[in-house]
């Protein structure tokens, strides 16, 4: 994994992320866009959720909701992603560089961790507040960040590989999104009833969250080597 | 601005000194039906300039993309300052700069960032006076990195605007930073894929100044350019290739060949003064109503029930299965190959 | 048909149209793709024909 | 792009159509089996037991499950060509022939269209044992996210131009989708959705009389499947054979 003349990879990786989160923290435009996005989704939740009945149990609901809000949100993020690499070929750039080309995914991915980990921060509490303020919660509430924060490692890990195909095809975005959620789905599916269980509380706790929590962890991890293994091919396409 | 680019103290060595810069044997690049290259061979000695020539699709930027690693070859090999192509691209990239019609940079971010950016990838300061590597980033000490951007930047001329977003630049700016950052870490073989495309008259001037100066500051410096202009193209070159439907068609010394010879042969690839009757034929009936032209492309639809005959082309609708069928075809198709060779359809310029 | 005969069988009756379809929409996916698979060959062998005769053209032209 | 396997090549080609032909007698003799040799499953418990034909029966008699005996087999033959597919993709990131590519490509065709038999054939099913057009129970939503997996492959392809481009980023798909189906597989199980009863179908432990028809639909489809991916891979390699004279005639200005 070495670069040239003693640049190691984790330099390589280092400079790649200041890099984009200089370039992030300049032009807003990732954050920007995914932020407002997600607070339009919320509008859209409340205008559907507001005449509903008592009967409808919105505790349960929470967490599904807060999840088809991140995936449409990072969805948004990612196709954006790589518009900086696409603009005037600076991706060829990077290929000329003497180094590992999966650092590039690397940086890529820990960059849109951190970017969806930031619109998490502002959304979460504004669900809270829009939708959840009236119910009682229970007291597992915070053990809520462990499966948010698996789900996001899982979909920027899998998203960014994505991503680099998307973008050089045709109808970028459609296609990202046709091929991001079918592979996401497990994760989805073991992140929510995590979620779920934390929000809800009770018996279940200790027998369904540590499982769901697992398999989230179990599906990151794979997905991420497969991805981090693949990427010299997708990239260098 | 007589600034030259900063010669290196210790000239980083190469695999080894005297062998060629580009020595390239059989290169092919064919992916199923479409042969982008075939088999290509020739040999460049180090420190000389050489201009590929060739009709839109001849190969030229696959064969540049090649040898800047950017793309994979599909046979034969090639080596370049020394290292092999196909075994080890990723040692060799250290010693390629390629200016490209696009310019690679990031445009949000200024111009001296870029530069910086470039430099620590490559392990710019590293690679100067070895002991103190490029410096880690946090501890920010990268003077040496910054020595080499100012003196860059000097160098082309973009000093005033080092802080300035790229996005700002014009394009003859964004071509000079881009050649910069080709050069940050004094690559031994310099790329150049049409670089004059797009560019305004003044900044072609000042654009071959700087690639002049960049040929006097080392003279073991090679370069390889992928030019369209017949005139811009042989200024500098000391070494032609013609490539023609990802063939060599033309290749050697450009004081041996001689300009005429070279000129003609380059707008012979481009098939312009095409003298075969048939090409002549159509455009000297300008007042032919198109059902009439179209007779002449489309396939004579009427043919006459064919008698069986059991000539080679016959079998080729016997029930072919995958592999019989490309025995007899390959068969015609060198009778294809020699028939045509001279006869040389002018259909790329129709196209 | 006696009571318990018909509790026994009830559920046979009202599977039967769910079973026949099943079976039936399975070989009819399998039969759509074999008629494409078949027409995609002729198209193919269309297509060769065409080339032959410019071969044949060709050939026809050299000698 | 020759072809150097001749004499294998050839004589796959040629066992092609008997195959098919023996697949389908196959099926159908499974098919006869299933309703002949293997009981009715037992359904719910009947108050009165009856005598049918010299036997006590006491429950309820299942016809939806015969449609299992088709179901199985389909399901695994789509794994299996899927599995072709990732085998294929990985073979072209290595070689980069363009053969890999185009065999990719069959076998996911064979992998849709068995897929889409499973989707009929589970989702009638399901019909009559749930009632309900769908549910998200664990082996509906697997195939269902196999299925989304085999469009977007196509889509995919559709999507890019440059050739080698579509087939690296085929190949690269094609494996990622074929890694996240077992995991599918596996969360919609384990996870203890609170809303799904996990239902483990009994189906595993089956009577030998049960067994033998599904085997049998099992080796006729797979002959099918093989004989399917055989003719439409002919028809590729012509397709491409054809286009490589094109080119060529084009550039000879024919």
């Amino acid at each position: 994994m070495s670069g040239s003349k003693g640049v190691s990879a984790f330099k390589h990786y280092r400079i790649l992320l200041a890099k984009d989160l200089r370039q992030e923290f300049r032009s807003k435009e990732m954050l920007s866009s995914m932020g407002i996005y997600s607070i339009l989704v919320l509008i859209v939740f409340g205008a559907t959720l507001a005449q509903t009945s008592a009967k409808v149990d919105i505790v349960q609901m929470s967490s599904g909701l807060i999840w088809a809000l991140l995936i449409f949100t990072s969805l948004l993020g990612l196709n954006r992603s790589f518009a900086h690499e696409k603009e005037d070929a600076a991706l060829e750039g990077l290929l000329l560089v003497p180094m590992d080309r999966s650092v590039i995914y690397l940086a890529k991915a820990t960059a849109n961790l951190l970017f969806l980990v930031v619109v998490e921060l502002i959304v979460a509490p504004l669900f809270y507040v829009f939708f959840l303020s009236g119910s009682e919660l229970s007291i597992t509430l915070p053990l809520v960040v462990w499966p948010l924060l698996a789900g996001t490692a899982g979909i920027a890990g899998i998203g960014t590989l994505l991503a680099t195909i998307a973008i050089n095809t045709r109808g970028r975005d459609v296609l990202l999104a046709l091929l991001f959620i079918p592979l996401a789905f497990p994760l989805l599916y073991a992140c929510v009833s995590a979620t779920t269980v934390a929000v809800v509380g009770g018996a279940a706790i200790d027998f369904a969250y540590v499982p769901a929590l697992a398999l989230a962890m179990g599906y990151d991890i794979v997905m991420l080597l497969v991805s981090w293994l693949l990427y010299d091919y997708v990239v260098s396409a | 601005m007589k600034t030259s680019v900063a010669k290196t103290a210790s000239n980083s060595i190469a695999a080894d000194q005297d062998a060629p810069a580009i020595f390239v044997k059989k290169l092919s690049k064919a992916f199923g039906a479409r042969k982008a290259l075939d088999n290509v061979s020739f040999s460049l000695p180090r420190g000389s300039f050489l201009t590929i020539f060739g009709h839109n699709g001849a190969g030229k930027s696959t064969l540049l993309r090649i040898l800047a690693t950017l793309a994979r070859s599909s046979g034969g090999n090639a080596e370049v300052l020394g290292y092999n192509l196909v075994q080890n691209p990723e040692s060799l990239r250290a010693h390629i700069g390629l200016i490209s019609h696009k310019s690679m940079l990031y445009l949000d971010l200024t111009a001296e960032e870029n530069l910086l950016i470039a430099a620590r990838l490559y392990g710019v300061g590293a690679m100067n006076d070895g002991d103190s590597s490029c410096a880690d980033f946090a501890r920010g000490n990268n003077s040496d990195c910054a020595a080499r951007v100012n003196n860059l930047l000097s160098a082309v001329g973009l000093t005033s605007r080092r802080h300035d977003v790229v996005r700002g630049f014009s394009r003859g700016m964004t071509q000079r930073l881009a050649i910069a950052r080709a050069l940050i870490h004094n690559p031994r073989l310099v790329l150049l894929d049409e670089p004059y495309s797009g560019l305004d008259p003044n900044a072609v001037v000042v654009l071959d100044k700087l690639i002049a100066e960049v040929r006097e500051s080392d003279n073991k410096r090679t370069f390889c350019m992928v030019s369209h202009d017949l005139q811009k193209g042989l200024q500098m070159a000391t070494h032609v290739l013609i490539l023609e439907r990802g063939r060599v068609a033309l290749f050697g010394e450009r004081a041996s060949l001689g300009d005429d010879n070279i000129s003609k042969c380059y707008y012979a690839s481009l098939g312009i003064q095409d003298d075969s009757a048939k090409f002549k034929d159509i455009m000297a009936r300008p007042q032919d109503t198109p059902a009439n032209l179209k007779g002449d492309f489309a396939r004579p639809k009427d043919t006459s029930a064919k008698p069986k005959d059991t000539s080679p082309q016959a079998n080729l609708s016997a029930m072919p299965n995958d592999t019989s069928v490309q025995g007899n075809l390959s068969a015609n198709n060198d009778a294809l190959a020699r028939s045509t060779s001279q006869q040389n359809q002018g259909k790329e310029a129709l196209r | 048909m006696d009571p318990i005969l018909a509790e026994i069988y009830s559920t046979v009756f009202q599977a039967a149209p769910y079973v026949i379809g099943a079976y039936v929409l399975m070989w009819l996916v399998l039969a759509v793709f074999v008629v494409i698979s078949v027409n995609g060959l002729k198209r193919t062998e269309k297509q060769l024909a065409a080339l032959e005769e410019a071969v044949n053209e060709l050939a026809g032209k050299q000698q | 792009m020759k072809e150097q396997r001749i004499g294998w090549g050839q004589r796959l080609d040629k066992i092609m159509t008997p195959m098919f032909i023996a697949g389908v007698l196959f099926c159908v003799v499974a098919f006869v089996l299933s309703f002949t040799l293997a009981p009715l499953v037992l359904g719910a418990q009947v108050d009165t037991p009856a005598l049918i034909g010299g036997q006590m029966v006491t429950n309820k008699l299942l016809l939806s499950q015969k449609i299992f005996y088709f179901h199985m087999p389909v399901a695994v033959v789509s794994m299996a060509s899927l599995l072709f597919t990732a085998v294929y993709g990985a073979l072209f990131l290595r070689s980069r022939k363009r053969k890999h590519d185009i065999r990719a490509k069959v076998a996911t065709e064979i992998a849709l269209v068995f897929v889409l038999m499973t989707m009929v054939s589970g989702e009638l099913w399901e019909r009559f044992e749930w009632g309900v057009w769908w549910t998200w129970e664990p082996r509906l939503t697997t195939y269902f996210i196999l299925m989304l997996l085999v469009i977007g492959y196509f889509i995919l392809r559709n999507a890019v131009g440059d050739p080698e481009r579509r087939a690296t980023y085929a190949a690269v798909f094609g494996i990622i989708a074929f890694i996240d189906v077992p995991i599918c597989f596996l969360i919609t199980r384990l996870v203890p959705s609170g809303v799904h009863p996990v239902v483990f179908r009994t189906d595993s432990g089956l009577a030998p009389n049960m067994l033998v028809p599904l085997l049998i639909a099992m080796l006729g489809f797979c002959c099918i499947a093989f004989a399917l991916y055989r003719y439409r891979l002919r028809t590729e390699l012509l397709l491409a054979r054809t286009e490589e004279i094109k080119e060529q005639l084009e550039l000879e200005g024919a």
